[in-house]
């Protein structure tokens, strides 16, 4: 099974929890995003429960928790935005 | 004009500046225009009945620059209007400076007007900018909101 | 606070001198706002499909002022906001130049765009000043709006 | 019967039209803003048909055509406004 590496980054709150802005996963090519942060948020259950108010995004997209994700994509999570 | 010429005057930036409204106004006016409609949001000094010492910004830097740009590309879709600009600040502000500003330029008010209010009423929704508030007695991220399903957004591309 | 201490710090202007955006959203914003909005009226290159070479706006001054100072009195009456600051230009303006310029600052966006709007819009219907256009052949008085019968306006006294 | 003075302004148009923007218009105390409109409109036709888009004030208020004048009242005729 082909093994990929994604970039993967956190902001706001998420960044203060996870301890990392930015990250390099390896995951299995096409695996979910649903699945990188399933490994972040097993590391860290205060993110696992933040959850329903995260929204990720895959290469500046909004993206579902079940879009596949390949090299060298940029996947990210982001808490509510506050901007404005 | 296809779309694309009709942004291609717009300014869209994020900043680490303080913010010049008069710029942003000029950048818009055109000999064609009647009316300009600017949005200037700015630090207030209390936020929930707490006192506010000053607001941190930061960005995903990319993708909100992105997100800004497909607001002014929409507003040319939806609004007769004529130019954009659209400017938010990031880092460290302090009470009374601006740290988003908007203007949207057009021959006739109503569509100014209409269009400046979608602009900031959708930035708040889908641009990814966070705001940590300091009071005197610690810090929070602000309260958000959330972006609109993937599959709601027009722009949204196919996962394949 | 009372009406009057609402409206005391609002800035309420005719001009014969170009008018600087900045100098009005400055006025109005205060630490306690979130929010301004800015209205600006300028000359455009065309009327009615005929290109216009400069403006002329004239104004009974003394009853312009007061009916200006009647819509910031009575902004704050509508609208949760802070401050008002309106000015209107007479005499000749060229091309693209501001002919007026409404700044409102509250401490949320929604009742800063209400209320600017609704002071555009009511100026245009109330505010003594006439606008003459000068074409290449020729000049015009603006069509104008007929403001409101006397029984109809709030701030109409009785006439005995 | 008391004869008293009111100032009279024309403005846009009809200061155009009458040929002045300023007047002093003598009056039987307590006449109608109207009496002093059919005055100028018999001077000046064209005045007359521009009746109905008329608008008058009487001391920097808007007036109807039946508001008595006194002395030193400041009444003024008003074409459609078109600022802004």
């Amino acid at each position: 099974m082909p093994v990929t590496t994604a970039k993967v980054l956190f902001f706001g709150r998420l960044k203060e929890l996870v301890g990392v802005s930015e990250d390099a996963y390896e995951l299995r090519d096409g695996a979910a995003i649903e699945q990188i942060f399933a490994h972040y948020a097993a590391r860290c259950p205060q993110l696992a429960a933040f959850r329903s108010s995260v929204v990720a995004s895959r290469n500046h997209e909004f993206a579902s928790w079940e879009t596949p994700v390949h090299s060298g994509d940029e996947v990210a999570f982001l808490p509510p935005v506050s901007g404005g | 004009m296809s779309e694309a010429d009709n942004s291609s005057n717009d300014r869209v930036e994020l900043t680490r500046s303080r913010i010049v409204a008069e710029s942003y106004i000029s950048h818009v006016r055109t000999p064609a225009d009647g009316a300009i409609v600017a949005f200037d949001g700015c630090v207030r000094n209390h936020s929930h009945g707490r006192r506010t010492l000053y607001l941190e910004y930061e960005a995903y830097e990319p993708m909100a620059l992105e997100k800004m740009r497909e607001i002014s590309v929409q507003l040319h879709e939806k609004f007769a209007i004529d130019r954009v600009a659209v400017v938010h600040r990031l880092g460290r502000l302090e009470i009374g400076e601006t740290s988003v500003f908007i203007a949207v330029s057009a021959a006739h008010r109503a569509p100014a007007f209409e269009a400046c209010r979608w602009a900031i009423d959708t930035l708040k929704r889908t641009v990814p900018i966070w705001k940590k508030e300091f009071f005197e007695d610690g810090a929070v991220w602000a309260e958000g909101e959330l972006p609109p399903p993937p599959g709601a957004a027009p722009s949204v591309k196919s996962a394949s």
